[in-house]
């Protein structure tokens, strides 16, 4: 939400000086507002908070621009003579701008300015200051994000300001924002118990968090008290609902995530009975195929990086499920019928492969950004749904079907299924047994691999990846039942869930040995797991 | 007691002996120390790691049950010795507290946790040593193997236990030290740890226990019990049908087997001088397998040997190729598996049997 | 035939472990240990420690090296296992007979090599920001104890400039450094009139991935209508999905600022900084630090490694520190005999970082100030509030009750790390 | 049925609703060799799971000598009631010696610590060499199991049940995989040791039953369909129509 505010502002600029205009009539005293910018880049904080306070107040119309740049970190001091100058993003560098006049000042060098420096608490004030001084901005967006910043700062001098622009607003979802921006600051006044009980009920329909927060230090009030308790009240019962919702939705999100680390070990493990320990490292490859994509796309071709994880995917694919077949082909191969022994071997791998990325790439975390469809979040109600989680579960579930579809339907599947069942049958049929167990394998792999890009936005990319999912791999599969991708799919939505709903009244900790002892007894009762076939093809 | 000691285990048992000697020895201070001092240490180290590789050999290579999970009682082993360490530091701590440990001076807790008490005598510390995971060990036992969990069912669970035991003693409302663990003992049985007597008399320690948990897995798997052992490795389902109850067998062995690991890691703390939750973590206990893997499961020896050459090439390559030595690692382990299937005993002894074989062939070809 | 196989086996090693004490000649090289993980879980922050040593042992030689001979760097791969520091740290000195060692990260690895290095009366220079409770006559502590770190960040929080927080979330590993420095932060704010009600601890597990529960709490935590801040004391790997997941929940640092003391500019660069701008952490030296001295060692650094875009950090200065401070204290003492350099290295002041020096004190911390910086979208750190002198390195806290007793002086002659007033005697060492 | 060793009646076992048997019902008189023959899936393993105790029936009675209810106990239970089984995939303990199979077999001694400190006595030794003769494997008493033929492996198996010394032998497929001699051999062995013991003797192969020349029950979706003289229920044209005439 905060990174989208800047952007709007620009295009706009002109409309809103304009408005500026025409809301603050005092705008008079322009040369206290020149000496004010000039004053900026000395003293303390708390010096500067006075003076963007200060300009915030002159109405002057430059003062919009000046503040906008000063918190988005343009507004620089010249070295050589101290002018305030506003950077602007330009073909071959940055050009500068004098902040008063206006006057394009041409291209400067790297160094010769200083920053004007800001800190969270300026760049609280900066906001509110703009948020109020855009409050008639033609745009429905901007006067949105104004009041909503209005809001958050709950200061009454904005009163007047709120009460013109809702007296020309038409747009209703705005109206609504500006009149909850007042009921906060109503609160703060001495303004009749009347209308502080409007407010109280303004909040209380609002309900959200931030509501709560503005109410809360109300609740001992002697005049409105009795009504900021009930509608605190209220709003947490309500809040309480959602929670479990909340809970729910983080269960599904944790469970996509370990089902996209456990789906192709269903498939090595599960199908193949290949106990790979490489499976984690897999992983690994396939974030570090999309750090690579990414880093490309930054050197070469940046309007790209919204598509990088489309194109990551089906390169993950290909790196990690050629670095399967050749596991298959080079090794495994030779060890099966020696179940064992293939996790030895793969152990080995998985030693090689960690230390092999860290050679390459460093042992250092890399960078892998979320693209702008995968960032930030929208509510639902009370409850935060993140993109990125969202995208990730639906990811996870498409390529769930998708693997389904093709062990079910396809004629790769069918022969799949059948050297899996009947080996010396299907290599008596003509089937190339040794072809299928390594696409067998590549594909299990090639899925690890896919897994790596969707994991790659919300985890670490770091050597270590693949060791931390790997536990958790063989839980969900066990748990499900080896053999069934059923099973996996509801082993780690089971396992996902019944770990978020555990977790805030056990702590994170505690909730996580409590789903191990989970697995621990319910291995007990079902030996072979959640679906494990039954009946005489079970002991088959 | 003749069936016991085989040529195998008897050349073994004759290397390890002339190694107790030799070793310390060499080291002293008498002999010029021909070998650093430290060497005792880590020598000491190795036999501790080969007696739990035994551990693990005794319930995977004759009864098949491949416990992803062993690590967790030789740390339990490791944490009841290091208890008895803790408490033996007495007023000595750096708050001075006659109780209570450092970590819980500073943690303000404000007396000691009920299931610290006892530790301060030896006795009772050697007991738990084997009661502690010998006790887990018969818990998860008997519901696991009554439930007839097998295979990798087992294994994953073994290695859940692990996992959630980590993760418990890493928290540090626990009363163990959290992620720090045990730490900056002073001397055991009155003996100052620190001094060349008292690692010699560990080190001779660690090598008597391997040698005794040798010989006693060796009678057990050479008993008629050891028939049934592997009747159920072999066949568990033959095994019922001839009127065992396996989960009996299978839980004896088990928890002996957890013992004995369990006094593997109570030899092990005084000798490397800490104890904590990492060594409960699942990738330790999978080494484990490796190094009986590795050795040659099913022999006992074998296990031993894998345990203390793995350990030794890790102590030689992350000095000598810090940057590379995963690489000469993982590949060992590749080609260990692909080349010599019976581990590293079957092949040093496929290679004897082809030494003689030659060797008589080319005595036949003189004669002739 | 097999014991001899076995023997011949062992004789190898052993030759191998143990290259024969050579006597050294004046022109022998002094040999400097390194005992930093290579691979494993703490391999990404501790290579570049690695490396960092590597290239001041490299600088000094080329300005003549050491009593006129060369400093030969000896690395070994510890594997972020903590047993095998301290066999590691024993093969350095019996085997390689260092004169000093430069090493370690986590605490745990730091109470493991402590016994050997007592026994074998050794150095060990230690560059991380830790929870204290430790005062020992081997180790020197370069980097923060939390009266360097965490409380003046707290402080500038409180303060009108740090936004006046009142209401405090202590996120953290659940480990000893998070639990010490969280005891001590409990105890000091609500010295300064914090209310209980007003402080949610929290701990999560080493490498916690699945934040969303936790970041949802701080939201709603911080919903009462008082500014509200997170003190994180998240260990390295659990940060970059906490961070993402404060980005992705919209919890921006205008409303809920997290300062933390266990990032820094290596952590960040696993990062988009862009959603976390204005979020803060605390340190003795950010890279971003305009001094000639510093631009210096970025340059010499990046020359080094041979990447710009390499980052340096907190902890790189520390060894920076340390290693300085050694240098001089053993020209100072004339040899590297560890008993003469421990004597003279207390009172060695050096240049540090952030355009002032350092001092050993007697307590085995040194003094450093305390910057605290926020994120900016570049992963730099600009700083905002420094403490206007430099603060000594307190071993033990006096916001712990059994701690406040005692005081460390190793010179003599109370020559003790923990001088316990009340009783007028040291404690065990 | 007085004096019956084994009492089926009315036994039904479902799996995941499928009806692998359907009100079952069989007696056995001691010292009985009967023949089971059916189709596959007709439920001949079902039914030697619930005679072993290795499943336990939905529905119907499973009765042990009249007395004790087999429905109720596992199979070592079972096996220690005697009854014993052969697997049709022959099941021996590959890494032991057939004189230690055999020995493993043995009546008697099967408790924890018996076996732990117990010894062998010279009387089980007269023993095992006299099953290793019966079963024509006195040769190769003291070479590993896994080395043996098929056939041999069966013949050792059903060693190790004579060594139970059981009183009902549930033999599964003994035949598979043998030779025309060996089948004949084996038809041989089963009639010699019926009348001691009763004997339940599953097999696909018509020419291995006729030579044991008993009484037959034909299986059919987990009934019995028919059950007399091989003739008697070869004539029967429903087991034509179901098993032989397909």
């Amino acid at each position: 939400m905060k990174i989208v505010l800047c952007l709007p502002f620009r295009p706009y600029l002109a409309a809103l000086l304009m408005a500026l205009l025409v809301v603050l009539p005092a705008a008079g005293r322009t040369a206290g507002f020149e000496e004010l910018v000039e004053r900026l880049p000395h003293g303390s904080y708390a010096d500067r908070a006075k003076v963007i306070d200060a300009i915030s107040r002159t109405g002057d119309p430059r003062a919009a621009e000046v503040l906008n740049a000063l918190l988005e970190g343009r507004l620089h001091a010249r070295k050589d003579d101290g002018r305030i100058v506003i950077l602007v993003d330009s073909a071959g560098g940055a050009t500068a701008i004098d902040a008063l006049s206006g006057e394009n000042l041409g291209g400067v060098l790297a160094g010769s300015t200083e920053k004007i420096k800001t800190n969270n608490r300026l760049r609280g004030m900066l906001r509110t200051a703009i948020g109020a001084l855009s409050l008639m901005s033609p745009d429905r967006e901007t006067r949105l994000m104004a009041a909503q910043s209005v809001f958050a700062s709950g200061d009454p001098a904005n009163i007047e300001a709120l009460d013109a622009a809702l007296a020309a607003e038409s747009d209703r979802q705005v109206a609504t924002a500006l009149a909850e921006a007042r009921a906060v600051a109503i609160l703060d006044t001495d303004a009749p118990v009347e209308e502080k009980r409007a407010a109280v009920a303004i909040l209380r329909a609002r309900g959200d968090a931030a509501a709560q927060a503005a109410l809360a230090p109300h609740a001992s009030d002697p005049a409105i008290g009795n009504e900021v308790r009930e509608a605190l009240s209220r709003i947490e019962q309500a809040q309480r609902v959602w929670a479990i919702a909340q809970n729910v939705w983080y269960g599904l999100s944790l469970g996509s995530v370990l089902m996209l680390a456990a789906i192709g070990l269903a498939i090595t493990f599960g199908v193949m009975g290949v106990i790979n320990m490489a499976h984690g490292e897999l992983v690994m490859l396939g974030a570090y195929t999309t750090f690579a994509v990414q880093e490309a796309i930054r050197g070469a071709a940046p309007w790209l990086f919204d598509w990088s994880l489309l194109i990551a995917a089906p390169l993950a694919v290909l790196v990690a499920g050629s670095v399967g077949i050749a596991i298959e082909r080079g090794i495994v191969r030779h060890l099966y019928g020696r179940p064992l022994e293939t996790l030895l071997a793969t152990w080995g791998v998985s030693l090689i492969l960690q230390q092999a990325v860290r050679t390459i790439f460093g042992p250092n975390n890399r960078e892998v950004g979320n693209p702008s469809w995968m960032s930030g979040a929208f509510e639902i109600g009370q409850m935060t749904v993140t993109w990125s989680r969202l995208w990730i579960l639906i990811f996870a579930l498409a390529v769930f079907f998708a693997l389904l579809l093709v062990l079910r339907r396809s004629f790769f599947g069918l022969q799949m299924r059948a050297v899996t069942q009947n080996r010396p049958m299907a290599a008596e049929m003509g089937i190339d047994t040794g072809r299928i167990d390594a696409l067998t394998f590549g594909l299990g792999a090639g899925i690890a691999g896919l897994a790596g890009v969707a994991l790659s936005q919300i985890d670490n990319v770091s050597p270590n990846l693949g060791q931390s999912y790997i536990v958790d791999s063989f839980m969900v599969v066990v748990f499900g039942g080896a053999g069934n991708l059923w099973g996996a799919f509801a082993g780690a939505f089971g396992l996902g869930i019944t770990n978020k709903l555990l977790e805030p009244w056990t702590g994170a900790v505690l909730g996580k040995i409590l789903m191990l002892v989970f697995i621990i007894l319910f291995i007990q009762k079902r030996p072979r797991g959640l679906f494990a076939l039954r009946g005489r093809a079970a002991e088959a | 007691m003749a069936r016991l000691i085989d040529r195998r285990m008897g050349v073994f048992l004759a290397g390890l002996f002339i190694l107790t000697v030799a070793l310390p020895m060499a080291s002293s201070a008498a002999a010029g120390q021909l070998v650093p001092a430290y060497l005792v240490s880590l020598v000491g180290k190795y036999l501790c790691y080969a007696l739990l590789a035994v551990a693990l050999d005794l319930v995977w290579g004759f009864c098949g049950i491949l416990s992803l999970g062993h690590g967790a009682f030789f740390a339990l082993g490791g944490y009841a010795m290091g208890m008895y360490l803790m408490r033996q530091i007495g007023p000595r701590g750096v708050y001075g507290d006659p109780v209570l440990p450092d970590f819980m001076v500073f943690l303000n807790w404000q007396e000691l946790p009920w299931f610290w008490l006892g530790f301060d005598r030896f006795w009772f510390a050697a007991l738990m040593v084997m009661a502690a995971p010998g006790l887990l060990a018969f818990v998860f036992g008997w519901f696991a193997f009554r439930s007839r969990v097998s295979g990798v069912y087992l294994s994953i669970i073994t290695q859940a236990m692990t996992y959630a035991l980590m993760l418990a003693f890493f928290r540090n409302e626990m009363g163990f030290g959290g992620n720090n663990g045990l730490t900056d003992f002073k001397d055991i049985l009155g003996l100052d740890l620190t001094a060349a007597s008292t690692r010699t008399g560990l080190f001779v320690a660690s090598a008597v226990a391997l040698a005794g948990g040798l010989m006693i897995a060796r009678w057990i798997t050479a008993s008629r019990l050891g028939r049934v052992l592997v009747a159920i490795r072999d066949a568990e389902e033959r095994t019922r049908f001839l009127g065992y109850r396996v989960e009996h067998y299978k839980l004896f062995v088990f928890t002996v087997s957890a013992a004995m690991a369990g006094v593997a890691g109570a030899l092990y703390v005084p000798q490397v001088g800490i104890i904590n939750p990492g060594e409960f973590s699942p990738a330790n206990s999978i080494e484990i397998v490796i190094w009986v893997a590795l050795g040659g499961r099913g022999t006992l020896i074998g296990a031993a040997l894998g345990a203390f050459l793995v350990t030794l090439a890790k102590t030689v390559l992350t000095g000598w190729l810090p940057e590379l030595w995963l690489f000469a690692l993982g590949g060992l382990f590749i080609m260990v598996t692909l080349w010599l299937p019976g581990g590293v005993l079957g092949a040093i002894e496929t290679g004897l049997t082809r030494l003689r074989a030659f060797a008589s062939m080319r005595t036949k070809e003189i004669e002739t | 035939m097999k014991r001899r196989q076995f023997l011949k086996g062992s004789v190898a090693a052993s030759a191998f472990l143990a290259a024969p004490a050579l006597v050294r000649a004046q022109t022998a090289p002094i040999k400097v240990g390194i005992l930093h993980s290579l691979s494993g879980t703490m391999a990404i922050s501790e290579t570049t420690l690695k490396d960092v040593m590597l290239m001041l042992i490299e600088q000094q030689n080329r300005a003549g090296g050491l009593l006129g001979r060369p400093l030969e760097a000896v690395v070994v791969d510890p594997a972020s296992d903590w047993p095998l520091f301290a066999e590691k740290a024993r093969e350095l000195i019996e085997k390689d007979q260092v004169a000093a060692v430069f090493g370690c990260w986590t605490s745990v690895s730091r109470k493991s090599v402590l016994p050997v290095f007592k026994e074998l009366n050794n150095l060990l220079f230690y560059p991380v920001q830790y929870e204290g409770e430790e005062s020992e006559r081997n180790v020197f502590y370069t980097g923060a104890a939390p009266n360097q770190q965490a409380i003046p960040a707290v402080d500038y929080l409180m303060s009108e400039d740090g936004g006046g927080v009142e209401r405090w979330v202590l996120a953290g590993t659940d480990y000893v450094y998070p639990r010490t420095t969280n005891k001590i932060l409990e105890a000091y704010l609500k010295s300064r009139g914090v209310a209980p009600e007003d402080i949610m601890i929290n701990y999560t597990p080493f490498g916690h991935s699945d934040w969303q529960t936790i970041v949802s709490d701080i939201k709603a935590f911080g919903s009462a209508g008082k500014k509200t801040a997170v003190v994180s004391t998240i260990n390295g790997d659990a940060n970059v999905p906490f961070y993402k997941e404060l980005a992705n929940q919209g919890i921006s640092a205008e409303d809920i600022p997290v300062v933390a003391f266990s990032v820094g500019e290596e952590e960040l660069a696993g990062l988009d900084t862009a959603p976390l701008v204005g979020h803060l952490a605390a340190w003795n030296y950010f890279m971003s630090v305009d001094t000639p001295e510093n631009a210096d060692f970025i340059a010499k650094w990046h020359a080094f490694i041979g990447d710009e875009s390499r980052v340096t950090n907190d902890p790189m200065e520390a060894h920076y520190i340390g290693f300085n401070m050694w240098v001089k204290a053993v020209e100072k003492a004339g040899t590297t005999d560890p008993d003469a350099v421990i004597d003279a290295i207390v009172g060695v002041s050096v240049p540090n970082l952030t355009g002032g020096f350092s001092t050993m004190m007697p307590n085995r911390h040194i003094t450093k100030p305390v910057l605290v910086g926020e994120i900016q979208e570049n992963g730099q750190f600009s700083v905002v509030w420094e403490t206007p002198g430099l603060v000594v390195g307190d071993a033990w806290s006096d916001y712990l009750p059994d701690s406040a007793k005692l005081i460390s002086d190793w010179r003599a002659p109370m020559s003790c790390g923990n001088f316990n007033v009340e009783l007028g005697r040291c404690g065990g060492a | 049925m007085s004096g019956s060793l084994l009492y089926l009646s009315g036994v039904t076992k479902s799996f995941d609703g499928f009806a692998a048997i359907n009100g079952l019902s069989l007696v056995i008189m001691p010292g009985e060799l009967r023949a089971v023959i059916g189709p596959n899936g007709a439920g001949k393993t079902t039914m030697m799971d619930i005679i072993t105790g290795k499943t336990h029936p939905d529905r119907g009675q499973v009765f042990w000598k009249e007395k004790v209810d087999l429905s109720r106990i596992d199979e070592v239970a079972a096996a220690r009631l005697g009854i014993g089984r052969k697997f049709q995939k022959p099941t021996v303990i590959d890494s032991l010696t057939v004189a230690e199979n055999l020995e493993l077999a043995l009546k008697g001694q099967r408790g924890l610590t018996a076996r732990l400190f117990g010894r062998s006595s010279r009387t089980m030794h007269a023993d095992i060499m006299q099953i290793a003769d019966r079963i024509g494997l006195a040769a190769s008493r003291n070479d590993l199991a896994g080395t043996l033929s098929h056939g041999q492996k069966q013949w050792l198996e059903i060693g190790m049940l004579l060594a139970q010394d059981p009183d009902l032998m549930l033999v599964d497929e003994p035949a598979a995989g043998m030779t025309d001699e060996e089948t004949m051999r084996t038809a041989e062995l089963l009639r010699s040791i019926a009348g001691h013991r009763a004997v339940i003797v599953v097999e696909h192969d018509m020419d291995f039953v006729r030579a044991l020349g008993c009484k037959v029950t034909v299986l059919h979706q987990g009934r019995v369909l028919a059950e007399g003289p091989l003739d008697f229920v070869s004539a029967n044209p429903e087991v034509i129509e179901v098993y032989l005439g397909r």
